[in-house]
């Protein structure tokens, strides 16, 4: 990390195409820039005051002209934003079997809890090579995951899950920044994102010690709130049944249909009284206040776990 | 408002009426954009909580709603009818009338503060002793926007009513210059308020009364 | 009227009370220009102090929250007090009605209470400053601004919306002075750029800044009632806030960069001895910014979790802003095309504007295009562009615009020699500032940090180091416009040579602007063969 | 405007306001708020034409009117592009599988 870098490490291949993208806006806005700045040095110097260039209005410039320079820049710029929106679509679609590390930001810290139960503060490590999702969440104000070596930026909104995928191909260590002001400590809200090679990162699971894997802590707090009370059959209150949910649609009782993901599971924790499943009276009380950020990661991924089994699931 | 004497950097004093017409529509404008933002935020939340938002709308009391509107709808009448008499040269109707329009509109806020009354003691005003637990907070979201919306509209009432008290009794003087446009002006102020409330009343009292 | 042959507007009156109940746009203006300067001190040295503590990776000046409080500082000074009143309410103020031959504003009275707000707000804002500050940046995001944040929020965000309606006020009174007061024969086509490009801000002054204010009361409210609105408490949705402050923010970009263009519309002509080229085009891109102004807000949310559908809508519309843009310098340069250029300190400004606003404007679309913006969103990146543009772009559009009315505002001529010296240094300095911050934001340096990785010291350094510079640049015309007051020689009614009906009345000019309102009898920037021809016929 | 349209146009403004709070109680369903909005800008508009002589005024005076509920409407229509298609609860955790 010594010496005076000019340009940032490109630690994935989405890095290289943002990269690419950039290099030919900056080609493209140089050439613009160089052609105002060259007609200004002309005119300026040709056509000083004390000059004896000619000046009899031979070369009439048309509007026409001035229509056409414009419209041809519009094009190019316009052809490099469809380019862009692409490349940010990808951004927007998560490949399916991603594994997914829960990410909590909280006033001036990042705590990761991968899904065997390891967890780390202000430390990401990941496997080269292979599709990371993160799911985002923050205990009090806006954050910003960012990760300059992967070009990658999400703000973390408090009150509901971010998603975002990487792919890092190049083992390293990458800072981690928090890029949305957060308070007193916001510039030292950050770490390092590890890349290691798959042995590397088995190895590194191990070492942090095989505690119960997320689910079934998750299963641990599913009985000491007292879901199981309700939600495991035989229950005392008629609730909706969790086993094979996660994942599928569910029919609201307002009529309309939600895919039941990890946004939909929390926002039901918190605010149950926001959609009640059909068929079901809205009694279940609120957790909102009881239940932290780092026990609903626990608590969704039980009920992922004990979702429906995905074919090849490398859970 | 300026007494229309001519003021000096005015050539004619049609030039004058319309500088001031389009001076009062500029500000009317803006108050358009003040209210517009609050009833952008009600929309948004409307569209992104849907039934639980409406839910909350289910628990404001619709028959103090319409009433209110039927008075602020008869105040405006009043005020063209001032208006109108004034412009055709008479003194005593205009007064009359102004009069009416001021009465119309402290019924309008005694009615309206009934109602905050009464959800006073429904436990539905935030920030005093809003009833999350039985109510929800995006119920509590609402009642903080309507209590914002209201009031707020309340006070450009009241400074309505200041205004064209203070009017009636200037042309009940006879202080007010004939072709000028000080009432005018008032009319329009008043008939703004009138529309704002126009607007707030199906956002605010007819959602989600179909059940 | 039995006056003094040559009394000017200044000699007219005398005493405090005449100044400070004036309705006299030229003293109004006048009252303006003292408390800008005062802000832009204020906002400056809060500048040289961030930039003094970023030289090396660790504190500096002070623990982070001071730091916090700095940037904070910077923010709200810079934009709400000096930037967004800088040309409008000085030289707006000054030379609108003198270019279309009206004695005064619509409603002069109403020109008066908005000088009040303004100060009033400013001391309110100030206040809260001196008292400890706030720590939220200028832009309050929620929620840290409402339950989080401990400084004078409340205190310095009611100063805000107090001014305001100072500048909702102004745009009024522009649009109805410029609709109704025009002088016989000045139809539209006929109005000098200035005008228009100050109309254009005046449509943004008054149809975003309410939204500002009401959306700030919101704030208010939610933090004096611990009841949120926005805030995720109660199921509130923080990304509303950004998108009603960006709704305002980013037509108040437009409302600092147009009048810019406006100066420079106006000096391009008159140095290079050439009607302005495209004339139509220049004017009706001015109102197109200020339209086009309101639909592309968003491109500052692309990743604050906005919807997939919203992002790819305003990045789009965020390039067909630029187009208006770019036409206007391809008019400034090609206004160049056979002229008799004069590189007096206006006109060096005027290059100055024109390279660095190209700048700001191409780097803008890199931020338009969806993925560099994830990258590079709240790094040093951005505040680059925005520098670019607020201070290459308007900064120096407001001391072209200073240099050039200058002898008419106060009748005396200043030194041309230290001029151009401080314009070629402030243009210097802007760069070493500016341009490394462009490398370190796609090197992913977030902004708002007071420590950072000691690889981008390099960088701030250098940064640190033009920052000195500029800061000297901007020092001096300070101390040689103060000597030019005192002593500098005496400037006629029209020194530059130039068209507009302001140069026909004398300078300074009298209370009454014209001892008779003109009759305009063509357009403006008409040269035959680097000759002038005034709008107005000189019977 | 004479004594007698300003009677009529208040009428109007009184059976408008029955025809809304009756529509309100009968179940239209997703179409209640468009129909409400359609009745508060007729009466929005007879209020507007009528007692604010807006048909008697020039362009100039009706274009001022319109521009702030013009620029009302594009804050609304772009923020709602963002809430209509934030699919907050409906995200399919596999949508492209």
């Amino acid at each position: 990390m010594n010496g005076t870098p000019i340009w940032p490490i490109e630690a994935s291949r989405y890095a290289g195409r943002v990269d690419f993208l950039f290099g030919s806006l900056l080609l493209i806005s140089v050439l613009t820039m160089g052609l105002v700045v060259f007609l200004l040095a002309l005119f300026a110097t040709k056509y000083r005051h004390s000059s004896k260039a000619i000046r009899d209005g031979s070369t009439i410039k048309t509007w026409r002209f001035e229509v056409a320079w414009t419209a041809v820049t519009l094009l190019v710029f316009v052809g490099l934003a469809v380019w862009g929106a692409d490349l940010y679509l990808r951004l927007y679609n998560p490949p399916s079997d991603a594994l997914q590390i829960f990410v909590v930001g909280k006033q001036w810290m990042w705590k990761a809890q991968h899904p065997g139960g390891q967890a780390e503060i202000n430390e990401l490590h990941v496997p080269a090579g292979q599709d990371i999702r993160l799911v985002l969440a923050s205990q009090d104000v806006i954050h910003s995951f960012y990760v300059p070596a992967l070009r990658i930026k999400q703000d973390v909104v408090p009150g509901r899950y971010e998603t975002m995928w990487f792919r890092a191909d190049r083992p390293g260590r990458y800072h981690l920044f928090c890029a949305e002001y957060c308070g007193t400590d916001h510039a030292h809200m950050g770490g390092w994102v590890t890349v290691m090679n798959p042995r590397e990162y088995a190895d590194w699971l191990r070492q942090q010690g095989g505690q119960q894997t997320l689910a079934m802590q998750g299963q641990t707090l599913f009985r000491r709130y007292g879901c199981s009370g309700c939600h495991n059959p035989g229950g005392t209150v008629r609730a909706p049944q969790l086993e094979g949910v996660f994942g599928s649609p569910v029919p609201l009782s307002d009529g309309s249909v939600v895919i039941a993901d990890d946004r939909y599971v929390r926002d039901s924790i918190l605010n149950p009284k926001g959609q009640v499943a059909a068929g079901y009276a809205p009694v279940m009380p609120t957790f909102a206040g009881q239940v932290s950020e780092d026990d609903l990661a626990k608590l969704v991924a039980y009920i992922e776990s004990i979702g429906p089994t995905k074919a090849g699931g490398g859970r | 408002m300026t007494d229309d004497v001519l003021t000096f950097q005015y050539a004619t004093s049609d030039q004058q009426r319309e500088a001031v017409t389009l001076g009062m529509w500029a500000f009317l404008a803006t108050e358009v954009l003040f209210f517009g933002a609050l009833i952008a935020a009600y929309f948004n939340y409307r569209i992104w909580f849907g039934a639980e938002f409406i839910a909350a709308a289910h628990m404001t009391k619709v028959a103090f709603g319409t009433v209110n509107t039927a008075v602020l709808l008869t105040s405006s009448a009043c005020m063209a009818m001032a208006v109108n008499t004034y412009q055709a040269g008479r003194t005593r109707a205009p007064v009359l009338w102004l009069t009416g329009t001021a009465l119309l509109g402290l019924a309008f806020i005694a009615i309206k503060s009934v109602e905050y009354y009464l959800e006073y003691q429904e436990h539905l005003v935030p920030a005093i002793d809003f009833d999350v637990g039985r109510y929800g907070g995006v119920a509590e979201i609402f009642f903080l926007f309507y209590f914002c919306a209201t009031g707020l509209h309340a006070l450009h009432l009241l400074i309505g009513i200041s205004l064209v008290t203070w009017l009636a009794i200037r042309i009940g003087r006879g202080r007010i210059d004939r072709n000028g446009s000080t009432t005018r002006i008032i009319g329009l102020y008043w008939h703004f308020v009138d529309i704002v409330w126009i607007f707030l009343f199906p956002l605010i009292y007819l959602a989600g009364r179909s059940g | 009227m039995s006056r003094p042959p040559n009394e000017s507007y200044l000699s007219a009156k005398i005493g405090i009370r005449s100044w400070l109940l004036t309705t006299d746009h030229k003293r109004i203006a006048l009252l303006y220009f003292a408390a800008i300067t005062g802000f832009f001190a204020i906002g400056g040295f809060a500048a040289t102090l961030i930039r003094y503590e970023l030289i090396t990776p660790g504190p500096t000046l002070g623990s982070p929250d001071f730091y916090n409080r700095l940037f904070t500082m910077h923010g709200v000074i810079m934009v709400w007090f000096f930037l967004i009143p800088s040309i409008p309410a000085t030289m707006g103020n000054f030379i609108i009605p003198l270019m279309i031959g009206a004695r005064d504003l619509a409603f002069p009275r109403l020109n008066l209470l908005s000088w009040y707000l303004f100060v009033i707000g400013g001391l309110i804002t100030l206040t809260a400053l001196l008292l400890g500050g706030l720590d939220t940046g200028w832009t309050f995001y929620e929620p840290y601004s409402t339950f989080y944040a401990t400084g004078y929020v409340i205190l310095a965000i009611t100063g805000i919306v107090v001014a305001g309606f100072s500048s909702i006020l102004t745009g009024l009174n522009f649009i109805v002075t410029i609709h109704k007061l025009r002088a016989p024969g000045m139809t539209w086509y006929r109005l000098p750029v200035f005008v228009w490009s100050t109309y254009a801000t005046s449509l943004i002054l008054v149809l975003a800044t309410p939204v500002l204010a009401m959306t700030l009361l919101m704030l208010i409210a939610e933090r004096v009632l611990g009841v949120g609105i926005f805030s995720p408490q109660l199921g509130g949705d923080p990304i509303l806030f950004q998108h009603m402050f960006w709704f305002y923010s980013h037509p108040a970009v437009y409302i600092m960069i147009l009048p810019s263009m406006g100066v420079i519309s106006e000096i391009v002509p008159v140095f290079a001895r050439k009607q302005l080229f495209g004339y139509t085009f220049v004017v009706w891109c001015s109102i197109a910014i200020a339209a086009i102004g309101f639909l592309v807000w968003g491109h500052h949310m692309f990743v604050a979790g906005q919807a997939l559908y919203a992002s790819l809508a305003f990045s789009f519309l965020s390039y067909l802003v630029a187009v208006p843009s770019a036409i206007k310098v391809f008019n400034w340069t090609a206004t160049l095309h056979e002229g008799w250029i004069r590189f007096d300190a206006p006109m060096l400004y005027a290059f100055g504007f024109i390279g660095l606003f190209t700048m700001g404007g191409l780097t803008g679309l890199f931020l338009a295009a969806l993925p560099i913006d994830v990258h590079v969103t709240d790094t040093y990146f951005v505040v680059a562009h925005f520098h670019y543009i607020m201070v290459g772009g308007a900064v120096m559009g407001y001391f072209a615009g200073l240099h050039y009315w200058w002898p008419k505002i106060t009748g005396r001529r200043y030194p041309e020699y230290w001029a151009r010296f401080a314009a070629i240094l402030a243009f210097f300095g802007f760069n070493l500032t500016f341009f490394p911050q462009f490398i370190l934001g796609y090197l992913g340096m977030p902004r708002r940090y007071q420590s950072y990785p000691p690889e981008f010291q390099v960088w701030h350094v250098l940064s640190s180091a033009g920052a000195s510079i500029l800061a000297v640049g901007y020092a001096l015309p300070l101390f040689y416009f103060l000597w030019s007051i005192l002593k500098g020689e005496r400037a006629p009614a029209n020194p530059w040579q130039a068209t507009g009906l302001e140069w026909t009345s004398r300078s300074p000019p009298p209370p009454n602007n014209f001892d008779v309102t003109p009759t305009v009898v063509r357009p403006p920037y008409q040269y035959q063969r680097g000759d002038p021809c005034p709008q107005v016929d000189s019977d | 405007m004479s004594g007698r349209a300003v009677l009529r146009c208040w009428a109007a403004l009184m059976g408008l306001l029955a025809l809304t709070t009756g529509l309100a109680f009968v179940p239209l369903g997703a179409a209640q708020l468009g129909v409400s909005l359609v009745i508060a800008v007729t009466k929005a508009l007879l209020v507007l034409l009528l007692f604010m002589e807006l048909k008697g005024s020039s362009g100039l005076v009706r274009v001022f009117a319109a521009a702030g509920f013009f620029w009302l409407l594009i804050m609304v229509g772009l923020t709602s592009a963002d809430y209509m298609h934030r699919s907050d609860h409906r995200t399919a955790i596999d949508q492209i599988r």
